[in-house]
């Protein structure tokens, strides 16, 4: 039952978020919805166990690429946007399409579904203090070549950035 | 009871609103919003799935993906702000042109 | 940056610029009262500013010009506000210079025992305010601590603190009151003590360090072509002081030195002023000392009509070079007159300091060259 | 121990409701006189030249990326620092080529002068 | 029930408790401030309000309640409005996690609200997130100065945000644990505060912890001599109050991460040494308090002390200085634990 209370509260939140991340004018307004919906996925992967993963949301997602999402936002005056169309010429083919996407998706996961739908998993997957332990065994074990990869990847990402703030590309 | 399959759903439909987001919205930033929703709903059947699974593969994966969205957003926002100094508009259907 | 991507820094290609323009002032709470700076900023860097000055306007010279010579000191405690005392000095000395009067030794030695305890009075507020730009708030009120003996002995001897109207033409409202000269005495023999706790907190402070060095340097051929005087211009190592280069009152009596700067730069102009009090206080002694007895008025004419010509005089303020500049027509009141505000022409100076530097820096430098609105605006 | 973030939540409510009831208390009590001149954006004293949504130095927008890598960079610190003891000689190398890597961009960027704030 | 209990009513009268001390704190902070700044200064601070000024804060709350909160025309009403919020929310909830007696202190119910097993994390989360209220406050206002404060301030506390990350990590090293309630009792079981440990860590923090919160010599973005108030310029009334609220919360905060990282938390000092144990007299709680408030004595000893930094070398320290020294005391404390594995 209070399961139940749980997720459909964060599942509210977030999906009504999402919405309004795409209804919003201001792009600004948009990240604060963002930035909601990001703290109710937060919720739901401590509410999955995944503690660590939470924790690395709010750091990097709330504390870090939102901020430099606003940033930008301030960066690129939003000012001269508000008046404008604010979708595309083929905004009503493409909601079509994407809702054709998720009946897909939805039905997949229906017809597919036995295959999931299991016994709730107890509560003894990972116990007290254990999550971040287990999470960084796999990280830095068998996950090592991804792990190394990043880092490669984020030397591309400062490199990149700085390169592309100067003034002629 | 809440299963796996209640995760699905919510992923799929965050996913379905992020890619409406990217399809129809003009602004690039929202457009890339948009695509943090994707991402996002990506690591909730992530996460999901090592819960039910009991296996933490999972998480490591969503961590990888908050990395990768990292430095997506990093290197596309310096897209963006490079395109707006020569463009100076970051409506997606203005930016037509392959050469300016 | 087409180069190896270890070349040098190419500055332009780093980064872009997008000018803002921002007006500092005049409801600031760093320019010094109602100076309006508009800044056009890249960033946080400067390209340019522009002073807006006027808002304190009140007529000054043209009031002077319709009251009696007398009835003009008043007037000119309120152009230098915080050196009330040196403006009336300039001014005084200005009319006896035309009526020819020469006032006793006395006289002398108080006025310029006086002038030098409102230097010290001046730059302290300086320090205090030029410090609290820059963020060191407990040296505003140290400083202030001092300035209120000063503005204490003031107040024993002429009856007011700020706009004191200070002297009279011929000589003084009245003698010293009994034991002045021993608070004067007080005053000086603590007052050096005082100054090395100032420089304990700032001098060898290496945010300080870094926050003045190398900031607002101008060099001394600029400050000579800019008709800087006073401080700013003695940091850039320029050795001028009317006090030395036209000895008036009785300056000519005493042994002090003029400290000079090397670099120019923001660093400096403290080093001098803190110097300068230190010097101050070298004078304030000597007038101890050696305080003459004698009467307090000179015989000057009751009512005052200057001969016909025209006059000019200056003294050393805290600032820089004072000077009054009158127009007789042999009439109780002057045709014309005159201020040769130094800090008006110090101004001239920020558009070519801030240049390049950073926002915090414009208010450091407004800070070192110590302006004061009353006497800009007149 | 999922439980142990249910005061988290309940801490949460508690620290929203404090500014919501303030406020609301406050509106009871305030005045409110609004005029025009006292509802213009702050200029000291003068009519703001412009507008303030100019736009600003894209220094602020490179700190902002800088901070964004290292940011991750940490996450991944924590759990190896959590782990140290077990990963010992193993886990050390692994970080420094991380780190190694990493500090080729630090370095670069270093020398491009994008720390600078000049 | 048991857990209705132990999670949801002992933790809300924690809470409650937790909270009034700490808006009490917060108030009776700035009088300290005030007092320790003029003692600093030769002056006596307020004395008006109550005896030696002791009723001065309500004076100041009561003042903020009841003053005119203007929203400027051209702001963005909405966002302004909750900025303030988003600023003063993280700056308290971080206090869910910070532990300021043993878990079989306060009955037996621990003396934290919870403790959960990514504490430390969910502490430097948490309290990241608070730049986003500087932002969208300085944004929303629609005015230059809180502009180009929102922008400053926010670059300069995410730049020493990543300096203050690294410094923990060389705490983490060797606490072995995210919990915080663990790494105090690890301060115990190894007979050591962590600041005997790592020294260049704790400076890092510190230091950071004073550019995080904006206070002198990092004061930038509120530089009043400069940006006349920074972000929160066109801030008045409660709203501002909120922001300052913020600041000073997170003061509490940093110096009670101080404490619980690096100088035993609870813990009485040497509690390792068996003579000492009179000291047993003062409660953990108690001694988590004295601890705090040294640090918090050190905040303003500082501001009374220092002139403030220019922007760019605030970031020069923050990037070339801080940042390389805490990666290096990461890889060589890594270096030095593996002798001893």
């Amino acid at each position: 039952m209070i399961d139940q209370i749980i997720f459909y509260t964060l599942a509210f939140i977030i999906v009504a978020m999402s919405l309004m991340v795409i209804l919003a004018r201001n792009a600004v307004r948009s990240a604060l919805y963002l930035i909601s919906a990001l703290l109710g996925f937060a919720a739901l992967y401590i509410r999955l166990q995944a503690e660590l993963l939470a924790g690395v949301q709010i750091l990097v997602y709330v504390g870090g690429i939102m901020v430099l999402f606003l940033f930008v936002i301030m960066l690129v005056s939003v000012r001269t946007m508000e008046h404008q169309a604010r979708q595309t010429r083929q905004w009503k083919a493409a909601v079509v399409i994407a809702l054709g996407v998720a009946a897909e998706l939805i039905y997949l996961i229906v017809r597919g579904g036995s295959i999931f739908v299991t016994k709730q998993p107890p509560d003894a997957l990972l116990t007290k203090s254990q999550n971040t332990q287990v999470v960084g065994e796999a990280l830095y074990s068998t996950y090592l070549l991804p792990f190394e990869i990043a880092s490669v990847l984020l030397l591309v990402a400062m490199i990149g950035a700085v390169v592309l703030a100067k003034k002629k590309i | 009871m809440i299963t796996t399959n209640h995760y699905l759903v919510l992923a799929a439909i965050v996913f379905t609103i992020g890619v409406i987001g990217v399809l129809t919205r003009r602004n690039i930033l929202i457009i890339f919003m948009s695509i943090e929703l994707i991402l996002n709903s990506v690591n909730i059947n992530l996460v999901a799935f090592s819960y039910l699974l009991k296996n933490v593969v999972g998480q490591v994966f969503a961590i990888f993906v908050i990395t990768v969205a990292a430095a997506e957003a990093a290197i596309g926002l310096g897209i963006i702000i490079a395109l707006f100094r020569n463009k100076e508009t970051i409506q997606a259907d203005e930016i037509d042109l392959l050469k300016w | 940056m087409e180069h190896d991507i270890f070349g040098a820094i190419d500055e332009k290609t780093v980064l872009d610029a997008n000018q803002v323009v921002i007006n500092m002032g005049p409801q600031h709470p760093s320019t010094h009262g109602v100076l309006r700076v508009k800044l056009t900023l890249d960033g946080e860097r400067v390209i340019d500013t522009d002073c807006i000055i006027g808002y304190l306007h009140r007529g000054t010279e043209k009031i002077v010009e319709n009251r009696p010579y007398a009835a003009g000191v008043p007037y000119f405690d309120r152009t230098d506000y915080v050196a009330a005392v040196s403006n009336n000095l300039g001014y005084v000395e200005c009319v006896e210079k035309m009526l020819g009067v020469e006032v006793p030794p006395r006289v002398q030695y108080i006025r310029t025992m006086m002038t030098e305890f409102q230097r010290i009075a001046s730059h302290l507020l300086w320090l205090g305010t030029h410090a609290l730009d820059i963020g060191a708030m407990t040296v505003f009120l140290y400083a202030f601590r001092e300035r209120e003996e000063i503005l204490k002995l003031f107040e024993a001897l002429f009856g007011a603190r700020l706009t004191i109207h200070a002297f009279r033409i011929g000589g003084l409202w009245q003698d010293l009151p009994v034991g002045f000269l021993d608070a004067c005495r007080r005053f000086s023999d603590t007052i050096g003590e005082h100054i090395n706790e100032y420089e304990g907190l700032l001098t060898n402070n290496r945010i300080w360090l870094e926050r003045t060095r190398d900031i607002g340097v101008i060099s001394a051929q600029d400050a000579i072509d800019l008709g800087l005087t006073g401080p700013v211009l003695r940091g850039s190592g320029v050795n001028y002081d009317v006090r030395k280069a036209r000895p008036y009152s009785a300056y000519a009596d005493f042994d002090f030195d003029i400290p000079l700067g090397v670099h120019g730069d923001t660093y400096d102009r403290y080093l001098v002023r803190i110097e300068e009090m230190r010097q101050s206080n070298r004078i304030i002694q000597q007038c101890i000392t050696r305080m003459p007895t004698g009467p307090i008025r000179a015989k000057a004419p009751r009512v005052i009509k200057p001969p016909v010509g025209e006059y000019y005089h200056s003294v050393e303020g805290p600032k820089g070079e004072l000077g009054y500049y009158i127009v007789s027509e042999g009439k109780t009141s002057p045709y014309r007159v005159r201020i040769r505000p130094p800090t008006f022409i110090n101004l001239q100076a920020l558009k070519k300091l801030v240049k390049g530097h950073l926002v915090a820096d414009v208010v450091a430098i407004i800070g070192t060259l110590d302006i004061v609105l009353g006497e800009i605006d007149r | 121990m999922l439980v142990s973030y249910v005061p988290i939540i309940i801490f949460l409510v508690v620290a929203i409701s404090l500014p919501v009831v303030g406020l609301a208390a406050g509106r009871l009590l305030r005045p409110f006189n609004p005029f025009k001149e006292k509802l213009m954006p702050y200029e000291c004293g003068v009519d703001p030249e412009g507008d303030a949504r100019e736009r600003y130095s894209v220094r602020y927008y490179i700190i902002a990326i800088l901070f964004v890598v290292f940011d991750v960079e940490t996450i991944f610190l924590f759990p190896w620092a959590v782990l140290y003891r077990k990963l010992a000689l193993f886990g050390f190398i692994e970080m420094l080529i991380f780190i190694l890597i990493l500090m080729v961009g630090y370095i670069y960027i270093w020398k491009k002068g994008a720390l600078e704030w000049v | 029930m048991n857990i209705l209990v132990n999670y949801v009513v002992i933790p809300l009268v924690k809470i409650v408790v937790i909270v009034a001390i700490l808006s009490g704190g917060i108030a009776y902070l700035t009088l300290m401030e005030r007092k320790v700044i003029a003692r600093l200064q030769h002056r006596l601070g307020p004395m008006r309000v109550g005896w030696h000024g002791i009723l001065q804060p309500i004076a100041d709350g009561l003042k903020f309640i009841i003053k005119e909160d203007i929203i400027p025309i051209k702001a963005d009403r909405f966002v302004f409005t909750i900025a303030p919020g988003i600023s003063l929310v993280p700056a308290f909830i971080v206090f869910s996690v910070i532990p300021f007696g043993p878990p079989d202190s306060l009955w037996g119910t621990g003396g934290y609200v919870t403790d959960v097993n990514i504490a430390l994390l969910f502490a430097v989360a948490v309290s990241s997130v608070g730049v986003l209220g500087v932002i969208l406050g300085g944004w929303a206002s629609n005015s230059k100065y809180p502009l180009l404060g929102a922008l400053r301030s926010s670059a300069q506390m995410v730049s020493y945000e990543v300096a203050m990350g690294f410094g923990i990590i060389g705490v983490l090293l060797v606490a072995n644990s995210l919990s915080l309630v663990e790494i105090v009792e690890k301060q115990r079981s190894m007979g050591v505060w962590f600041f005997f440990v790592q020294p260049i860590a704790f400076l890092i923090y510190y230091f950071c912890g004073m550019a995080e919160t904006n206070r002198l010599p990092f004061d930038l973005p509120e530089a009043e001599t400069e940006l006349v108030g920074g972000f929160h310029t066109e801030y008045s009334g409660f709203r501002f109050s909120l922001f300052f609220i913020a600041e000073y919360a997170n003061m509490i905060t940093v110096s009670s991460l101080a404490v619980t990282l690096f100088f035993g938390g609870w813990l009485r000092p040497f509690s390792s040494v068996a003579a000492l144990s009179f000291l047993d007299i003062i409660p953990p709680p108690l001694w988590f308090v004295i601890k705090v408030l040294i640090f918090l004595y050190i905040f303003i000893w500082v501001r009374g002390t220092l002139p403030r930094f220019r922007f760019d070398q605030l970031m020069r320290i923050g990037w070339k200085v801080f940042l390389p020294v805490a990666m290096a005391n990461v890889m060589v404390t890594g270096a030095i634990l593996l002798k001893f594995l």
